[in-house]
């Protein structure tokens, strides 16, 4: 039982259970927010972002006392579901380590960033509970742990869509969770046949580690199982074609829902295939990588195209979403140092740039009522400090070098194109329509001559600036020295690669891992 | 010929079923709720006739016993149920099975 | 032709047209007629097996009690006026109910007869008979009062459900709203 | 002193960071001063690393600063870092010279725009990037370079972004340059996937390893960049569009420096060029040619004064791969120079003249201005004479080593550059008669049909910090051909200058004999000769009609722009227009809710079947009786 | 001196008791005849609330008695009771302990709404208590006959209940629906009790088992046709398709707390017969019933989330979705594996409490005259009720199988089981259905948060002020507690179940 298991923990010679009250600080919160007083939602509010932030600062206090190439660390180990052979089994490693730093931070920013219009003290609440799951899901090392967490972030996110979302919410909500439920329901199968299967009529674990390290799952049934996890991760990713609640969620959501949506819930999918997917089953997934690359590249020029002629600012951004994730997926399944690495690196360039661009367009039409692109004109005139971190955002996310969205981008396709020659040449194309469809939105946006309507556009209030200083400072910093970063992802990544190289018949070319070249 | 026939333990079992069968039928088939519990006593009948046939067949007591208790089951299920139709008919004077069917979908 | 062949083909035949009288008799109380003669063709098999105790509480009880029951509540609701048989309003309840029944009457069938020989083991839970006596009802006694005895307890259980039930569904729900609001006005 | 190299781009990042903070505080003109100084104390510390780098001999100037890591993973290593070199060092010369001289210019231009320190911050970004560009020791820092210049043209050409016309320049300029971007990265992985490294040294070191095939894909992809930053066809379209930007970027950006890069991004690769197929080389040359014979027409018929520069620098930056189709790198760097010198002249000549005509743009309102603006006029003028290829101007010598070259490729591209030649002297004496000379069109001499404003327009002078830059120019324009003169080895500083560079890089040998070289360069000249003439006689003399010669079809570029346009607002807009709406809203999104239809439908169906009937309740168990039954009675056998 | 020769010899052996075993059931039993006396003799009646607390004290009583019985079988091993009727195992006190638990949270909702539907009387706690009678026989039946009459002390009292709402004709119609096709079906019941006695020569489950496994390939006719004819009378008891049909039309028009009571101590009873039958004396016969139970479980699934999703009356989506659940039991079950058994065990334990506490919701949103049940009137329920909704949702979500809630622990199990039983195509049908299924609850959800009052639709304040009483508040509140602990840490209830499986054991004799 979780409660004695902490108990233990508290008392045992283990050092400060780090990943376990990260998981649990912001659920405790969500607890205490919906104890404090309705009358005075601010209250709510800030007792919500302070849970946020010192979960925040766990997961900077978790990056500081990180050591590269260590493996799973701050790792707690309890038993939870004894019956089943289930155990509450946390631990980053350099793969994961930037997902959860990720999530940390974003949360107090999109707390911060966008108010919302009724009811804060629920909204906080389910907030701090989506925080928790999403912790979870990226620190777990138990394949039902993190499927639990996995599913359960669907929860607070189904009724923040739904309850503080747009026009359309209802539809979305429901599609949102459903589409999602259908996916991972496959996996449950998955998950329950892979530990039955691994165990070999032995004792039944769930636990990542060991059923990897065993890897005595047949190669056809891997396959099988491969697939169940896939599907689960596709969606959520999401893969063309199986992307479509994306743009409604995310246009309907309010904006602290897009930008978690987008910034770390979406990484749950791609991140899912580098940690399950490849490190469960490397020869599925080397047998499987050409079909998911495919994918992943139909969807980065299929969301770049349908970006382009969107009418609704968010819907852009989302289907600029479903191009980014493609690139991941091409870099995960290109199985290249290079690809793997900026693929987590991408997920978290994404989430920050991605977040950004929601909170400003969340700004937008807070302050207009609408993200029709045609209703809104020329808003650079009476917001130029707005536009400029747009235009910054915007740079980002089109992948300008010096800028954090291009040092994914491009690891990816460098690193891709080693053993996916084709799919990078038509993804790099991918990168020219990035710049088109959100040059185009920038600029019958913010170019041109400002009607009645957008005449008294307010500028950006410092309140606003403040809460994205943060993300333009990783924008800046990620773009020019991720050299810290890709340190921390690299040891972890390239056992990652000798590990699906051992269970396959696949190798990584020489000129990627810089093993013949080193001499 | 007609000497040569011994009635078997399976003449009764069959005429059970047929007995069986005929009450499935007036279920399936008649409006009037009366109707259909004397139906559902001719199924048990059947069953009844099933028990007894085996104990003779098995010598055995236990056969019997069940037909014991299927009979006082019958009558309690008897009881309750003319129970709930007093009730509904005193509502719906006249109503079949049929015209109960505000339920549905 | 022994004379079990001949009370068997005469209780059959009078046990299933009975039978057929209940389900095909428009008017109900020709059913609980029927009814009553098909339950005294059964009391005679009943007899023919060796089963005398349940041939009379056969007797008593279903001819005597239940069909009485049924009749009265006939008559209590007057719902005695013909049932029109040659119509069906539910469409296709007939074909299907005849291949349903068809079916179900060759299946059970086909299960009862097949490998006639094959039965249970004999007298596990005791013989029908004890010594030479005819009647067995001292041994359907001690086994009811053994083995059975538990359940023959808890059909106190269901008698008085019955009891309950009868008091709970006959009483006219206005006596009851009257008595609430007789006590919300004292 | 070569460690002083960082300093360089610091300087104008510095810059530029402090405008962004303090920007606004610092005002008119204190932004302008300040950015403009940055740039000039990067220029001084240009000469500085340069006197430094000739201090050493020939062979070791060749040094590399590396300042951090940018991207360690696996195999590769980027760092970012400069390599100092002659061939990087001569651009940042004048980058850094030129670049600081247009941000004098600008203090003037901008004056009075309410944004003023805002195209301050752009500028200095944009120097500094280029920086980079030129500077960096890796094909990524170039890439990093290439980027920023790009986003700071994007940025600069919708400075005025309240015009629609500005903001879709600035669009289509970044647009069309991803897509020479998307051959950069093409060729960066591959050359990754090859050579296994991006830095320069490392590459061109091993090139010489690469198969011929992979040499050319290399080249070729290399090239697609070029011509998408230079200014190339197919990919020309944006640059005459980007003259909606203010005209100190036109002169700057997409003039002197930028749209160059192409050029030097060639040259700095030569030696995989020297490895590669030899038809790729062939392409290059055709593909300048070409590009400078088609723009040179469309600049014949072009009345908007920039816009004939833009055409015009179009065409000249084709010569510059002509030379490099032709392995004649140094005549392309040679070429870069003096038509930095006097382009930016011109294009800064022409700003000056907007400024007096009050942001009058087209040539047929203008005319006679050389009395009221000597020195515009003046220093236009000498730029003009350097463009037409009179000798002893920059321009001459440039040119004529180019068509030099070209002759001994073959003597075709020759002749296409000499016709080239003859029309880039028209076009330019054209422009000069129609601003400077003749009768004036405004005023009071305005024709009937001329606006209001045209009518009461009284040109002016500008102001010192607009013409000293001019001045400079032009004379640098006269004398820009000094650092290259073909008479003997030893004035031909330029050629023993890059030589380390190009060592590799199998550049072309002139075979030719002076009598030869004389013959062409006379032949040359007496083309230009050819060219001013015609334009004297139809624009001052009239002796033809001049709608002769402006075709609408040339005025409208072959309608290559216009077809383009057709095609992505037509045919590719319903395109993606079916994919997002029709495929992905109808057609997958309509699976997704179809399904869910389909759900709702069996529901509904099977709805039905639980109708209240209680006979048909008891039927469903009699039907499923029937089927356990059968089952197990079946199952079991009979 | 004959006839006292004849009484001397009839004396019979009264077979051997023991007293404190049969606790729990005779604490229901009587207090369900002494509550009848107490009601007519004293003013018991008058007392607010009076019969409730009393049922409950009963319950709670049956239930911890249960529990210590548990323990006290855990340690000194399972017996058989009176003469082999009943066994007296870790299932049967599981299962005990279940019913106590659903007759105490049961009792809560009825108290207010038969004061809130004018309904006054003991009589609904009498049945309740002798229907939970019927329900304890059923789980501990060792003996078909006994199983049988069990079934029918259950069924009997539970058709009463469902016309007990005297103002509603649809009460009246769920009864005689349930009735008529409950006799049918126990018809078929019965009929295969008969055929598997001439079968075997016993109605003893483990005389049955004795033979079965001796000599069992002689004679599997009526054996066979009596397992098929016995799953039809269960199968009809869980509500598994296709002999599901009675049960939309009678929760729907049952009062709301009778409803819940189905659902739980009903359905479990019957699954209790149903599992140990076919688990314990048939597992020779295995590949003969695991494809049939196969077969229904997959068409129970699917049958109960499709239909659920076209309804729109919240109390009768609800009755699909416990057909869809009877078919994820049913998994457990055709996974014939002790995995299985627990597996399904655990579902009921778990299902008992959400669906308990989903009936409690109903009853208090249904208001006064139990028919505020279209999803129209769920609209804004979270304004007006925020913590009844959010409890309610719970439920929901724990029905859809999320995580963190008893339900997905439930799901978990009995996939687990089919899984571990190579039987993936049940298991991704099921899982298939399920998210069919979860669009129901969400849909409920989404108009009790979602959906603000639009244009002419009924609201939750259009339908009047929703009342909270105390007891049903407690009651509401145990399962909401339940179904979240057990979600958070499942670890004591699936040991529960796992150590609750059901045995056969010889008859001393």
């Amino acid at each position: 039982m979780l409660s004695t298991a902490l108990l233990a923990e508290a008392h045992g010679a283990v050092a400060f259970p780090l990943l376990t009250v990260l998981v649990l600080l912001p659920l405790v919160g969500a607890i205490v927010v919906a104890f404090t007083p309705s009358r005075r939602p601010d209250n709510a509010r800030m007792v919500g972002l302070l849970f946020s932030v010192a979960t925040a600062a766990l997961t900077i206090y978790a990056l500081v006392n990180f050591k590269a190439g260590q493996g799973f660390q701050f790792e707690s180990k309890h038993s939870w579901i004894s019956r089943y052979g289930i155990s509450w089994h946390l631990g980053i490693d350099g793969i994961s380590l930037f997902m959860v730093v990720l999530t940390g931070i974003l949360f107090p920013i999109a707390m911060v960033a966008s108010k919302p219009h009724h009811d804060a003290k629920p909204y906080t609440a389910w907030l701090l509970v989506l925080q928790a799951g999403v912790l979870g899901a990226f620190c777990s090392l138990d394949l039902f742990l993190f499927f639990v967490c996995f599913e359960i972030v669907l929860v607070p996110m189904y009724f923040l869509i739904g309850g503080w979302g747009y026009a359309n919410r209802k539809y979305a909500a429901l599609k949102f969770f459903i589409y999602t439920m259908a996916g991972s329901a496959m996996m449950l199968i998955g998950v329950i046949t892979t530990a039955v299967l691994s165990a070999a009529g032995g004792k039944v674990t769930f636990d990542l580690v060991e059923i990897a390290t065993k890897g005595n799952i047949a190669t056809v049934t891997g396959r099988w199982l491969f697939l169940s996890f896939a599907l689960a991760f596709a969606v959520k990713v999401p893969l063309f074609p199986l992307h479509t609640w994306l743009p409604d969620a995310h246009t309907e959501a309010p904006t602290a829902g897009s930008v978690i949506l987008a910034g770390v819930m979406l990484k749950l999918g791609t991140y899912g295939f580098i940690r399950f997917g490849l490190y469960l089953f490397p020869r599925a997934a080397v047998y499987f990588a050409p079909a998911l690359v495919t994918l992943g590249v139909i969807g980065i020029i299929y969301g770049a195209i349908v970006a382009t002629m969107q009418k609704d600012l968010k819907r852009l951004v989302a289907y600029s979403s479903v191009a980014h994730l493609g690139f991941i997926v091409l870099g995960t399944f290109a199985l290249t140092s290079q690809g793997l690495e900026g693929s987590i690196l991408q997920m978290v360039n994404h989430g920050v740039s991605t977040g950004a661009l929601f909170i400003l367009v969340g700004m937008i039409s807070e302050r207009r009522h609408t993200r029709e692109i045609s209703q809104l004109k020329g808003l650079q005139k009476s917001a130029p400090i707005m536009a400029g971190v747009f235009t910054l955002v915007m740079l980002s996310s089109i992948g300008v070098p010096g800028l954090n969205g291009f040092v994914g981008e491009f690891l990816i396709l460098i690193g891709s194109f080693a053993t996916r020659r084709w799919y990078t040449v038509v993804a790099t194309a991918g990168v020219i329509l990035a710049a088109l469809y959100l040059l185009w939105a920038f600029q019958r946006v913010f170019h041109g001559e400002p009607d009645e309507a957008n005449k008294n556009f307010k500028e950006m209030t410092l309140a606003e600036g403040l809460s994205l200083a943060p993300l333009l400072g990783l924008i800046v910093f990620m773009g020019i020295y991720p050299k810290p970063v890709l340190d921390r992802i690299e040891p972890d990544v390239k056992q990652l690669i000798e590990h699906v190289q051992n269970n396959s018949n696949y190798h990584q070319p020489a000129t990627s891992s810089g093993e013949a070249v080193a001499p | 010929m007609i000497a040569a026939l011994v009635v078997t333990r399976s003449w009764y079992l069959v005429l059970a079923a047929v007995l069986f069968a005929i009450g499935a039928t007036g279920v399936l088939t008649r409006r009037n709720p009366l109707v259909m519990f004397m139906s559902v006593e001719l199924m048990l009948n059947a069953v009844n006739l099933t028990f007894v046939t085996f104990s003779k067949a098995l010598n055995d007591v236990g056969g019997q016993l069940s037909v014991f208790f299927v009979l006082v089951v019958a009558a309690a299920e008897v009881v309750v149920g003319l129970g709930i139709i007093v009730a509904i008919m005193r509502r719906r004077p006249g109503a079949t099975a049929d015209d109960i069917s505000e339920l549905k979908g | 032709m022994s004379v079990e062949l001949v009370v068997f083909v005469l209780t059959a035949a009078i046990i299933l047209s009975g039978a057929v009288g209940v389900i095909v008799a428009k008017n109900p109380v020709h059913s609980a007629l029927m009814l009553v003669m098909t339950l005294f063709g059964i009391a005679v098999l009943f007899i023919q097996q060796d089963a005398h105790f349940l041939a009379a509480v056969q007797v008593i009880v279903y001819a005597g009690a239940i069909v009485v029951l049924f009749l009265f509540v006939i008559m209590l609701l007057g719902v005695d006026q013909a049932e029109d048989l040659r119509t069906e309003p539910l469409g296709s309840q007939r074909p299907i109910a005849a291949v349903m029944i068809t079916g179900l009457l060759g299946l059970l069938i086909a299960a009862l007869v097949a490998h006639s020989g094959a039965i249970g083991v004999p007298s596990l839970n005791g013989a029908l008979k004890n010594g030479t006596s005819d009647s067995n009802i001292e041994v359907l006694a001690r086994a009811l009062f053994t083995d059975g005895v538990f359940a023959f307890e808890l059909t106190s259980v269901l008698l008085v459900i019955a009891v309950v039930g009868a008091v709970v569904l006959s009483r006219k729900p206005k006596r009851a709203a009257s008595k609430a609001s007789g006590k919300a006005a004292s | 002193m070569l460690k002083l190299v960082w300093l360089i781009p610091a300087l104008p990042l510095f810059g530029f960071l402090m405008l962004v903070l303090f920007g606004r505080k610092m005002g008119e003109p204190r932004a302008g001063w300040f950015a403009s100084a940055m740039c000039a104390l990067s220029f001084v510390f240009g000469v500085i690393v340069f006197a430094g780098l000739l201090d050493k001999p020939a062979e070791s100037r060749h040094f590399t600063q590396t300042l951090f890591t940018w991207l360690p993973v696996g195999a590769l290593h980027v760092d970012v870092g400069f390599l100092v070199d002659p061939l990087s060092m001569t651009m940042v010369l004048f980058v850094t010279g030129i670049g600081a001289l247009i941000h004098l210019y600008s203090v003037g231009y901008m004056h009075g725009d309410p944004k003023f320190s805002k195209f301050f911050i752009y500028l200095n970004l944009f120097v500094f990037s280029m920086l980079m560009l030129v500077l960096g020791d890796s094909m990524l820092t170039t890439f990093l370079g290439w980027e920023g210049v790009g986003t700071c043209s994007y940025l600069l050409i919708s400075f005025w972004f309240t015009k629609d016309a500005n903001a879709s320049a600035g669009k289509k300029a970044f647009v069309t340059n991803r897509i020479g971007d998307f051959g950069f990265m093409l060729a960066m992985f591959l050359t990754f996937s090859t050579v296994g490294s991006l830095q320069y040294t490392e590459v061109l070191e091993k090139s010489s390893g690469l198969t011929k095939t992979t040499a050319a894909a290399i080249v070729v992809l290399f090239f697609l960049g070029a011509c998408g930053k230079s200014a190339q066809m197919p990919l020309f379209v944006w640059l005459p569009d980007a003259m909606a930007g203010p005209t100190p970027v036109s002169a700057l950006i997409h003039a002197a420096t930028m749209v160059t890069s192409g050029v030097y991004l060639m040259v700095r690769i030569s030696p995989i060029i020297n490895v590669a197929s030899p038809w790729v080389l062939t392409l290059i040359a055709i593909v300048g040619a070409f590009t400078a014979l088609f723009a040179a027409t469309i600049a014949v018929a072009q009345t908007d004064i920039k816009k004939v520069l833009a055409y015009s620098t179009v065409s000249q930056l084709g010569y510059m791969f002509l030379a490099i189709g032709c392995k004649a790198y140094v005549a392309a760097i040679f070429h870069m120079v003096t038509h930095a010198f006097f382009k930016a002249n011109m294009f800064l000549g022409s700003g000056s003249v907007i400024h007096g005509m009050h942001d009058e743009q087209d040539m047929r309102r203008m005319g006679a201005l050389k009395k009221l603006m000597p020195i515009t006029a003046i220093t236009f003028i000498l730029g003009w004479l350097a463009i037409a290829g009179v000798p002893p101007f920059a321009g001459f010598w440039s040119k004529d080593e180019i068509l030099l070259n070209a002759w001994e490729k073959s003597p075709v591209l020759w002749a296409v550059g000499l016709f080239t030649a003859l029309l880039t002297a028209f076009y330019m004496s054209r422009q000069v008669f129609m601003v400077f000379f003749g009768k004036a069109r405004w005023g009071h001499d305005a024709p009937e049909d001329a606006p209001e404003e045209i009518k009461h327009l009284h040109p002016h002078e500008s102001a010192w910090t607009m013409t000293t830059p001019l001045v400079v120019l032009a004379g640098l324009s006269l004398v820009g051909g000094l650092i290259n003169l073909p008479f003997s080895k030893d004035v031909e500083f330029l050629d023993k200058w890059l030589e380390p560079v190009l060592e590799h890089s199998g550049m072309r040998v002139v075979g030719a004999s002076s009598g030869l070289k004389v013959t062409l360069a006379v032949i040359a000249v007496i083309v230009g000769g050819v060219g001013i003439a015609i334009a004297y006689a139809v624009y001052l003399k009239g002796k033809a009609d001049p709608k002769k010669i402006e075709l609408p079809i040339l005025a409208q570029g072959w309608r290559y722009d216009a077809s383009l346009a057709a095609f992505f607002g037509g045919p590719a807009r319903k395109m993606a227009d079916f994919t997002a709406f029709v495929v992905d809203r109808k057609g997958i999104d309509g699976a997704v809710n179809g399904i869910a239809k389909l759900a709702a439908g069996g529901g509904q169906q099977l709805r039905k079947t639980q109708s209240g009937y209680v006979r048909n309740y008891a039927a469903y168990i009699a039907f499923g009786a029937v089927v356990l039954l059968g089952w197990f009675v079946i199952r079991v056998g009979l | 001196m004959n006839l006292l020769a004849a009484l001397t010899d009839v004396k019979i052996p009264a077979p051997e008791v023991q007293w404190f075993a049969l606790t729990p059931m005779f604490i229901l039993i009587v207090a369900s005849f002494v509550l009848m006396i107490l009601a007519v003799l004293t003013p018991m009646g008058q007392k607010k609330s009076a019969y409730a607390l009393y049922t409950c004290a009963a319950a709670a009583g049956s239930g911890v008695v249960s529990l210590v019985l548990w323990f006290d079988v855990k340690n000194h091993g399972p017996r058989t009771l009176i003469s082999g009727a009943l066994t007296l195992d870790g299932f049967a006190l599981f299962f005990w302990f279940l019913i106590s638990c659903a007759v105490f949270v049961s009792a809560l909702l009825i108290d207010d709404y038969l004061r809130r539907e004018d309904l006054n009387g003991c009589e609904i706690y009498v049945l309740m208590m002798s229907a939970a009678v019927g329900g304890l026989v059923l789980a501990a039946a060792n003996d078909l006959i006994v199983l049988f009459v069990g079934l029918e002390v259950l069924s009997i009292a539970l058709y009463v209940m469902a016309a007990m709402h005297a103002h509603r004709p649809t009460s009246q119609e769920a009864a005689i629906k349930y009735f008529v096709l409950g006799g049918f079906s126990s018809a078929f019941l019965l009929y295969g009790i008969a055929m598997t006695y001439g079968g075997t020569g016993s109605t003893n489950l483990v005389r049955i088992g004795t033979v079965l496994r001796d000599n069992f390939s002689k004679h599997p006719q009526f054996i066979v046709a009596g397992l098929a004819l016995m799953l039809v009378g269960f199968a009809f008891k869980i509500a598994a398709a296709p002999f599901h049909a009675w049960a939309p039309d009678v929760y729907q028009g049952s009062p709301s707390p009778v409803s819940g009571f189905m659902a739980s101590a009903a359905k479990a009873a019957a699954f209790a017969g149903l599992l140990r039958v076919y688990v314990t004396v048939f597992p020779t016969l295995s590949p003969d019933w695991r494809p049939a139970v196969w077969g229904l479980a997959v068409l129970t699934v699917v049958v109960g989330s499709f239909l659920a999703i076209v309804q729109t009356d919240v109390k009768r989506t609800l009755a699909y979705s416990s057909i869809s659940h009877a078919g994820f039991i049913l998994i457990g079950l055709q996974a014939n594996s002790a995995d299985g058994t627990s597996g399904s065990m655990f579902y009921l334990l778990a299902y008992t409490f959400m669906v308990l506490g989903s009936f409690g919701c109903i009853t208090l949103i249904g208001r006064t005259g139990d028919d505020a049940h279209s999803v129209d009137d769920y609209r804004g329920l979270s304004k007006q009720r925020p913590v009844l909704a959010f409890v309610f949702s719970v439920f929901l979500f724990a029905q859809a199988g999320v995580p963190l809630t008893s339900g997905f622990i439930a799901k978990f199990g009995v996939i687990s089981a089919a899984v571990k039983g190579h039987s993936y195509a049940v298991a991704i049908v099921a899982m298939l259905a399920a998210v069919v299924g979860a669009f129901l609850y969400l849909r409920i959800v989404v108009m009790m948060y979602v959906a603000e009052t639009e244009g002419e639709a009924r609201t939750v304040e259009t339908a009047g002020r929703i009342h909270m009483p105390y007891g049903a508040v407690v009651g509401i509140g145990i399962c909401f507690v339940f179904t979240l602990a057990v979600g958070f840490a499942p670890d004591w209830a699936l040991n529960f179940a796992r150590d609750s499986a059901p045995v056969l054991i010889a008859i001393p004799k």
